[in-house]
C-alpha cells in the first residue's frame, strides 16, 4: 500500500479517522455543499433580508408582489403574495436540514440495531425482524407517509416518523449481510473461542465495521427525505408553520406561476433541492469508492 | 486410566440447508456435516483428522471448541457436555480450550495492534492488566518470534504470513490451555515457512503436554505432527489408528486411495491408476449405506444396504464391510 | 536437436505502480522443448503467474514487457503485432486457468463456450463444433451430455477438466495451465494430473505448469524451472532438480517438503526469512539473505544463470561447490534455527 | 421440480406480506384520531340520521368484528363505497388503474432502455471526459424531485411553447368509443408526453448507474481476461459476456422500479392532472374520503408487492445459477 504523504492539518486527520471520504473529488464537493447549507440553515435570520412568510411593499406602498429578480432589492424576486423569494430559500434550508438530518439519523439507527441484531443472533429473531422488513418493503413509501402526515397533525415530525417507519428496511438488510459476514470471519471466531461476550464482539469487532456503512445510507436518507418532505408539503400535507423548499414550489404551483411564467419563483427551490440531495449522493458515492474500492464505481 | 479429555459419541452436526418449502417437498434440505462420529483423546494425546474438502473434519474441531453445537449425541470435554456449558464453566473451557486457525490474516483484526490481538483472551479470563505484558511477550516467546517486543505496536498487514500465523498460535497458547484445535494452519503459508511453524506446533504441544486435534486434507503433513489419524469421508470415520500404520498399510479402501495419490517430491513415483472411482462426493445427496460406496472399487451389496459399523482391526478402528468378518 | 517450442531470453516483467516500478519478473531465460512438460515452480510473489500469462500477452494494464524475446515457433511473442498475436492465441497457445469456476461464463451453458471458441476461432460448422466438443469431453473423460450443463453444475474437478477440453479444442502446440490443481483435493488432483500427461503424450504437445508444489513437478513434469524472486534460478531435468540440485534455495525447498514415501518423518528445516521486496530488490544474489552458503561476493555481485554440466542451468556463485554444499544442506543446523 | 420451489416458496411468502400490509392499512384508517365520518356528518343531521349513517359502514361494531368483515369483504374483492362518489370503490379503481399502469410502464420502458444502454457506453469509456461530465447529471437527475421536473417541462413546452397540452388524457369534448380507441389517439399521447417524459428523465438514473458499474465489475472478472486469451473479438466479449452478465441485476431492478414508480406517480399524476390511482389517493385523502384512500393505497400497495415477487422470480429464472441448481 502506497499512500503519498501530504501533511495533513487535524481536521483532515479526524475525518480519515471516521473513514469520511476525503480525497475523493465528488466527496469533497458534497461536504462542501452540507457546509454551506448547514451554514445557511443555522445563520438564515442573519442571511435573509426579510421574515419569509412578512408580505411585503414597494416604496410607493404598492404590493410587492411578482417583481422579477433584481427589482426593488429583491435578489430573486417576490411571490404573488409580496414574499420575498430569497428569504424563503434561506429558511427553507431550515426546514430541510432538520427533516433530512432527523430522518437519516432515525432510519440508520433504526436499520443498523436492527441489521446487527438480526444479522449476529440469526435464528427466529432474524427470521421476524426480516419478515418485517419484507413488509416494510411491501409498504408503499410516500402514499404512507401522505396518509400518516394527513391523518395524524401535519408536522414536520409526523412526516418524519412516518419516514423512518418505513426506510429502516434498506439500511437493515444490508447492514445484516454485513454482519453475517463478518461474523463468520476468523478474527470474530477467534474472539467467540477465547471467551469473549457477544456485546463485547460486537461492540470491539463488528460495530467499528459496520459504523462506514450506516453513514453511507445516513448520507443517503438525506436526500430521501428531502425529496419526500418536499412531495408531501407541494401535495399540501405538510407543516403549515415552516418554510420549506416543497411548500414553495406548492405556493408557485397553486398560484398559476407556471401559467404565468415565473420562472424565477419556481426554479430556485427546486435547484436548492437538487443542490442539497445530490451533495447526499456524491458522499455516499465516496464512501462506496472507500469501502469497495475494488468495484472501481 | 484416567478418563479421556475429549470424548465424542455418535456425534452429529446437520446443517438445513434450503426453505421450509421445500423440505415439504421432500427435496434434500438437510447436509450432514458431521453424522455419528466417536472417538475419545487421551490428555496429551494428539490426532490428525484427515479428508477431503467437505468431508466434515473443520466442522467436527469447531464442535469440540463450541463454534457449532452437536444436533445430535454427545461431545463432552472433560467430562462435561460442551454444548451444555454455561457461565463459570464455559468461561473455564474457553481458557482450557482453544483454536488455530487457517487463515493468519484473517484470524486477527486489521486494525487491532498485535498486543490489542494478544489481550483479548487475558481481558476474558480476567488476568489483571499489571501482567498482559510480561504474558504476551512470554506467549509470543513460546512460539518462537524473535525479539518479541518489536510486535506489540505493530498491524497484522506489517508481518509475514508465517509470522502472523505464530501470533494466532501464541494468542491460542497465552491461558495455557489443555486442548487445541488447529484447523491447517500451514495451507496458507508458503512451502519455505511451513516447517517453521509446524515445528513449533510440536515443540509447544510436548512442552505444554496439549491434547490437540489436527485438521489437515495433506496426510504428509499429518503424519509429520500426529501419531494418530482420523481418516474421514462424507462426515464419517472410515479408519482410525496410528499414523504410521495407516501410511504404510492403509485398510480402508478410501483410505488406500488416499495414500496413494498423495504426491512426492520425489522422480521415482508410481504412476498407477487409483483404486478409487470418478466423481465427487455430494454432501447433500450421499448414497445409501457406506457413504464411499459409489466410489469403492471393491463395494458389494451389503454396503448399500447397511453402514458399516466401526470394527476393532489390530491397533485400527476401521469401517468397512470387508471386515466384517475380520471381527 | 530440434528447436525448443518457446525459448525465453531475457524477458523482464514490469508493474508499473505510481512513483514505484516492480520488477515481477526480472531477466528471465528458458526453453521449452517440443513435447514435454515444464515445470514453473516458485513460491507466491516469484513471478511465475505473471510470466506464464506473458506468453498469452494478456496481462494487466499497467504491467510492461520491457525486455527480452519470447520465440514461439519462429515468431517473438513480445514484438509481434496485436493482431498476429491474437491469431495465436487459443489455436496455438492455450491456457488452463487456476480456477475454472470464475474462467467460465455462468450464464452459458458449457457447449455455447465450446462452440464459441471451436467456431469462432476455428471456423467450424456448427455440425463441426458439436462432434468435436463431445470428441473433447470424452478424451477428458465427461459424458457428453453433460455440455449441456452451466458451468456450476459440475464439481471442481470436473470443471478443471472442462478447462483442460477447453484448451485442447483447437489443438494448440502449447498449453500454459496456471496452478490447474491447486484447488482440488489430492485423489481428483492426481486423477487430472494422470489425464493431462496421457493427452499430452498422446497429442504430442507441450505444457508449461505453473505451481508452487514440487510434488506436482515431481509427478508430472519433464523439465523444471525454478523462480525466485523474479528471477530464474535453476533449470534443469526435474529428475536431476530433486537428485543434484545446485542451488541452495532448491536444495532448502526440498528439505523443507514433507515426503510421505521416505522412511521416517525426519526433520523438516524451513528457509528462514522472506524474499526481498520486489520494488526494492537487493544487490547481488537476491536469495543471498537467506542462504546458509552466501559470501560477501553473493551480497554485491548478482550470479547469472549459466549452463552448468549437461543441460543445466543454475545462477548462483557457488555452483561449482554444489556437490559439498548439498551435503551441508542435508543437514538441519546447516539452515539455523529450525523453529 | 425445481423451478416450482421458488414460485411455491416465495408465493406463500408473498401472501404472508400482503396480509400484514392489509392489517396496517386496517388500523391506519381506523385507529386514526377523530370519527372517520366526521366529514362527512352534517351539523344539520338529526342523530338518528348519524347513527344510520355509522351502523352503514359498519362503524358500532367492536375493532375486532369490523376487522374480520373488512378481511372478508377484501377476499370478495369488496372495497366498500366511497363517501363522495358514493359509488363502490373497486369500481372507480378499475377505472383509473389503467391510465396509472400506462404512465409508469411507457415511461418506465423509455428509461431502461436510454438508461442500459448509456451505462454500457460509460462503462466503455471509462475514466473519460464524457464520463466526468455525465456521471454528476446523471446523479443530479437522481436528486431532482419528480414533481418540479414536471413543473419545470410543463412551463416550457405547454405554458411557454404550447406544443403539449397541460394536463389530462384528453382534450375537452373529445370521446371515444372504446378506451382502446383512447390510448391508440394521437390526443391520449399527446397528453402522456410531458408526464411520461418526466418520470422517465427521473427513473433513467437507476439502471444507467447500475448498468454501468455492473459493467465495469464483470470486465474485470475471469471469464473476461479467459476470453481475451481466446482470442475472442471485442465484440463478443464486451456484448456476450460483458453485457449479458451486467444485464442481468438491472432487468430485475426492472420490477422493482415499477413499483418505486408507482409511489413516485402520486405527485407526477396530480402536477399534470392526470387521472391515476396516485392523484385520486391525494384527493380521497384531503377529502377524507377513507374507504377511497384505503382503496387506492391497497391496490398501489399490491402492485408493488407483486413487484417485489416479480423481481425475486425474474432473478431466479434468469440466473442459470439459481434456476438450474
Amino acid at each position: 500500500m502506497l499512500e503519498t504523504t501530504v501533511p495533513e492539518g487535524p481536521v483532515i486527520r479526524i475525518f480519515r479517522a471516521m473513514k469520511l471520504p476525503v480525497g475523493d473529488n465528488f466527496a469533497m464537493a458534497g461536504l462542501i455543499i452540507y457546509v454551506i447549507f448547514a451554514l445557511t440553515a443555522i445563520f438564515a435570520p442573519v442571511l435573509a433580508p426579510y421574515e419569509p412568510t412578512e408580505i411585503l411593499y414597494t416604496v410607493d406602498y404598492d404590493l410587492a408582489s411578482d417583481l422579477l429578480p433584481g427589482q426593488e432589492g429583491h435578489i430573486l424576486g417576490t411571490t404573488s403574495l409580496g414574499r420575498d423569494i430569497f428569504s424563503q430559500i434561506v429558511f427553507g434550508a431550515r426546514a430541510a436540514l432538520l427533516v433530512g438530518l432527523t430522518a437519516a439519523f432515525m432510519v440508520a439507527f433504526i436499520g443498523t440495531i436492527v441489521g446487527l441484531i438480526s444479522g449476529y443472533y440469526g435464528g427466529w429473531v432474524d427470521t421476524i425482524l426480516m419478515r418485517l422488513a419484507d413488509v416494510a418493503f411491501g409498504i408503499p413509501f410516500l402514499p404512507f407517509v401522505i396518509v400518516i402526515s394527513a391523518f395524524l397533525e401535519p408536522s414536520i415530525w409526523n412526516t418524519v416518523i412516518a419516514m423512518a417507519l418505513v426506510l429502516w428496511r434498506d439500511t437493515a438488510r444490508v447492514i445484516r449481510s454485513q454482519v453475517l459476514t463478518l461474523r463468520s470471519r476468523g478474527y470474530v471466531e477467534a474472539a467467540r473461542v477465547s471467551g469473549s461476550s457477544d456485546f463485547k464482539i460486537i461492540l470491539r469487532h463488528i460495530a467499528p465495521n459496520i459504523v462506514p456503512l450506516s453513514l453511507l445510507y445516513g448520507s443517503i436518507a438525506i436526500g430521501w427525505a428531502i425529496l419526500t418532505e418536499a412531495s408531501i408539503s407541494f401535495l399540501g400535507f405538510g407543516d403549515p408553520n415552516s418554510i420549506s423548499w416543497g411548500f414553495m414550489l406548492q405556493d408557485a404551483f397553486a398560484s398559476q406561476a407556471l401559467s404565468r411564467q415565473a420562472y424565477h419563483w419556481f426554479i430556485p427551490p427546486g435547484l436548492a433541492i437538487i443542490f442539497v440531495v445530490s451533495a447526499g449522493f456524491f458522499i455516499s458515492r465516496g464512501y462506496e469508492n472507500l469501502l469497495f474500492p475494488k468495484l472501481g464505481r | 486410566m484416567t478418563t479421556p479429555l475429549v470424548e465424542v459419541e455418535n456425534a452429529q452436526l446437520h446443517y438445513r440447508v434450503g426453505s421450509a418449502v421445500s423440505a415439504m417437498m421432500g427435496l434434500p434440505s438437510v447436509v450432514k456435516a458431521v453424522d455419528g462420529i466417536s472417538f475419545s483423546l487421551n490428555k496429551g494425546e494428539s490426532v490428525g483428522l484427515l479428508g477431503e474438502s467437505g468431508c466434515g473434519k473443520t466442522s467436527m474441531g469447531r464442535l469440540l471448541v463450541r463454534l457449532e453445537n452437536v444436533t445430535g449425541g454427545s461431545a463432552r470435554f472433560d467430562g462435561a457436555e460442551i454444548s451444555q456449558l454455561k457461565g463459570r464453566a464455559l468461561r473455564t473451557f474457553r481458557s482450557r480450550s482453544q483454536m488455530i486457525f487457517q487463515n493468519p490474516f484473517d484470524a486477527v483484526n486489521p486494525r487491532y495492534t498485535l498486543a490489542k490481538t494478544m489481550a483479548e483472551p487475558l481481558a476474558n479470563a480476567g488476568i489483571p492488566k499489571s501482567e498482559w505484558r510480561d504474558r504476551i511477550i512470554k506467549a509470543l516467546e513460546l512460539v518462537r518470534l524473535a525479539d518479541p517486543e518489536q510486535y506489540l505496536d505493530r498491524f497484522p498487514h506489517q508481518l509475514s504470513g508465517g509470522q502472523l500465523q505464530r501470533v494466532v498460535m501464541a494468542r491460542a497458547l497465552i491461558l495455557e490451555p489443555d486442548f487445541v484445535v488447529a484447523d491447517e494452519p500451514v495451507s496458507m503459508l508458503d512451502v519455505s515457512v511451513r516447517a517453521g511453524v509446524l515445528n513449533v506446533f510440536r515443540e509447544v504441544r510436548d512442552k505444554l503436554g496439549l491434547t490437540a486435534i489436527y485438521i489437515s486434507h495433506d496426510l504428509a503433513l499429518v503424519r509429520y505432527v500426529c501419531e494418530r489419524t482420523i481418516v474421514m469421508y462424507l462426515g464419517r470415520i472410515m479408519e482410525d489408528g496410528p499414523t504410521e500404520a495407516i501410511v504404510r498399510e492403509p485398510l480402508h479402501p478410501y483410505t488406500q486411495a488416499l495414500v496413494a495419490a498423495v504426491p512426492t517430491p520425489n522422480a521415482d513415483q508410481s504412476h498407477e491408476p487409483l483404486p478409487i472411482g470418478r466423481g465427487a462426493p455430494d454432501p447433500r445427496n450421499p448414497p445409501s449405506g457406506c457413504v464411499f460406496r459409489d466410489r469403492c472399487p471393491k463395494a458389494f451389496d451389503r454396503c448399500a444396504a447397511e453402514v458399516p459399523a466401526s470394527k476393532k482391526v489390530g491397533t485400527r478402528h476401521v469401517a468397512c464391510h470387508l471386515f466384517d468378518e475380520a471381527g | 536437436m530440434s528447436q525448443p517450442l518457446l525459448s525465453v531470453k531475457n524477458l523482464s516483467i514490469v508493474y508499473e505502480v505510481p512513483n514505484l516500478d516492480v520488477v515481477a519478473v526480472s531477466r528471465a531465460s528458458f526453453d521449452v522443448p517440443r513435447g514435454s512438460i515444464v515445470g514453473l515452480v516458485g513460491e507466491s510473489g516469484c513471478g511465475k503467474t505473471t510470466m506464464a500469462r506473458a506468453f498469452t500477452r494478456i496481462i494487466s494494464d499497467n504491467a510492461k514487457i520491457t525486455e527480452g524475446s519470447m520465440d514461439f515457433d519462429g515468431k517473438d511473442l513480445a514484438k509481434i503485432s496485436e493482431r498476429e498475436m491474437n491469431d495465436l492465441r487459443w489455436r496455438d497457445i492455450a491456457f488452463v486457468p487456476q480456477s475454472a469456476m470464475n474462467s467460465l461464463d455462468p450464464v452459458y451453458r458449457v457447449e455455447y463456450q465450446m462452440h464459441e471458441v471451436l467456431r469462432g476461432r476455428g471456423g467450424m460448422s456448427r455440425s463441426q463444433a458439436k462432434a468435436r466438443a463431445a470428441e473433447l469431453f470424452e478424451m477428458v473423460g465427461i459424458e457428453a451430455n453433460r455440455l449441456r450443463d452451466f458451468p456450476h453444475q459440475f464439481s471442481g474437478g470436473m470443471r478443471q477438466r472442462v478447462a483442460i477440453a477447453l484448451a485442447l479444442a483447437l489443438n494448440p502446440k502449447l498449453i500454459v495451465a496456471d496452478e490447474p490443481v491447486t484447488a482440488l483435493d489430492v485423489i481428483v488432483q492426481r486423477q487430472i494430473l494422470d489425464q493431462m500427461r496421457a493427452l499430452q503424450r498422446d497429442l504430442g504437445i507441450s505444457i508449461i505448469m505453473v505451481t508452487h508444489d514440487i510434488s506436482v513437478v515431481a509427478y508430472i513434469c519433464d523439465r523444471t524451472v525454478v523462480m525466485y524472486a523474479g528471477e530464474v534460478v535453476e533449470d534443469c531435468e526435474t529428475a536431476t532438480l530433486l537428485s543434484k540440485p545446485l542451488h541452495p534455495y532448491t536444495m532448502g525447498l526440498k528439505n523443507a517438503f514433507p515426503d510421505i514415501a521416505s522412511a521416517g518423518t525426519g526433520i523438516l528445516t524451513p528457509i528462514s526469512g522472506a524474499p526481498p521486496d520486489l520494488a526494492r530488490p537487493p544487490a547481488g544474489c537476491r536469495f543471498a539473505a537467506r542462504c546458509p552458503f552466501a559470501l560477501d561476493h553473493c551480497r554485491s555481485v548478482s550470479p547469472t544463470l549459466m549452463s552448468f554440466g549437461d543441460d543445466h542451468s543454475v545462477a548462483c556463485h557457488r555452483a561449482h561447490e554444489a556437490e559439498a554444499l548439498r551435503a551441508q544442506a542435508a543437514l538441519p543446523e546447516t539452515w539455523g534455527e529450525i523453529l | 421440480m425445481s423451478t416450482l420451489k421458488p414460485v411455491l416458496s416465495r408465493t406463500f411468502q408473498l401472501i404472508l406480506v400482503l396480509w400484514a400490509v392489509v392489517t396496517i392499512l386496517f388500523l391506519m384508517f381506523r385507529l386514526m384520531p377523530g370519527n372517520p365520518l366526521a366529514a362527512y356528518i352534517d351539523p344539520t343531521f338529526t342523530l338518528e340520521q348519524q347513527e344510520a349513517l355509522i351502523r352503514q359502514f359498519g362503524l358500532d361494531e367492536s375493532l375486532l368484528r369490523q376487522y374480520f368483515t373488512y378481511l372478508g369483504n377484501l377476499l370478495q374483492g369488496e372495497l366498500g363505497y366511497s363517501f363522495r362518489y358514493r359509488t363502490p370503490v373497486a369500481e372507480r379503481i378499475w377505472l383509473l388503474l389503467p391510465n396509472t399502469l400506462i404512465l409508469t410502464f411507457s415511461s418506465l420502458i423509455v428509461a431502461y432502455i436510454f438508461g442500459i444502454l448509456a451505462g454500457a457506453w460509460l462503462a466503455w469509456r471509462r475514466a473519460s471526459r464524457a464520463e466526468a461530465f455525465a456521471l454528476p447529471i446523471v446523479l443530479a437527475t437522481r436528486a431532482m424531485p419528480e414533481f418540479w421536473l414536471g413543473m419545470v417541462l410543463l412551463a416550457i413546452f405547454s405554458f411557454s411553447l404550447g406544443i403539449f397540452p397541460a394536463g389530462g388524457t384528453r382534450s375537452a369534448g373529445t370521446e371515444y368509443e372504446s378506451l382502446w380507441s383512447l390510448y391508440t389517439s394521437a390526443d391520449f399521447l399527446s397528453h402522456l408526453a410531458l408526464p411520461m417524459l418526466t418520470l422517465a428523465i427521473y427513473s433513467q438514473g437507476l439502471p444507467l448507474l447500475l448498468m454501468r458499474s455492473n459493467m465495469l465489475d464483470v470486465m474485470k472478472e475471469d471469464f473476461v481476461t479467459m476470453a481475451k486469451v481466446k482470442g475472442l473479438s471485442p465484440y463478443t466479449i464486451v456484448i456476450k459476456h460483458g453485457a449479458r452478465n451486467a444485464l442481468l441485476p438491472v432487468m430485475t431492478s426492472f420490477a422493482i422500479s415499477v413499483g418505486y414508480q408507482l409511489q413516485g406517480n402520486v405527485v407526477v399524476e396530480s402536477v399534470f392532472s392526470w387521472p391515476g390511482l396516485g392523484r385520486e389517493l391525494v384527493s380521497a385523502v384531503s377529502a377524507s374520503d377513507y374507504p377511497l384512500a384505503q382503496g387506492a393505497f391497497l391496490m398501489i400497495a399490491v402492485v408493488v408487492i407483486l413487484m417485489n415477487l416479480i423481481a425475486d422470480l425474474l432473478y431466479t429464472f434468469l440466473d442459470p445459477r439459481i434456476s438450474h441448481a
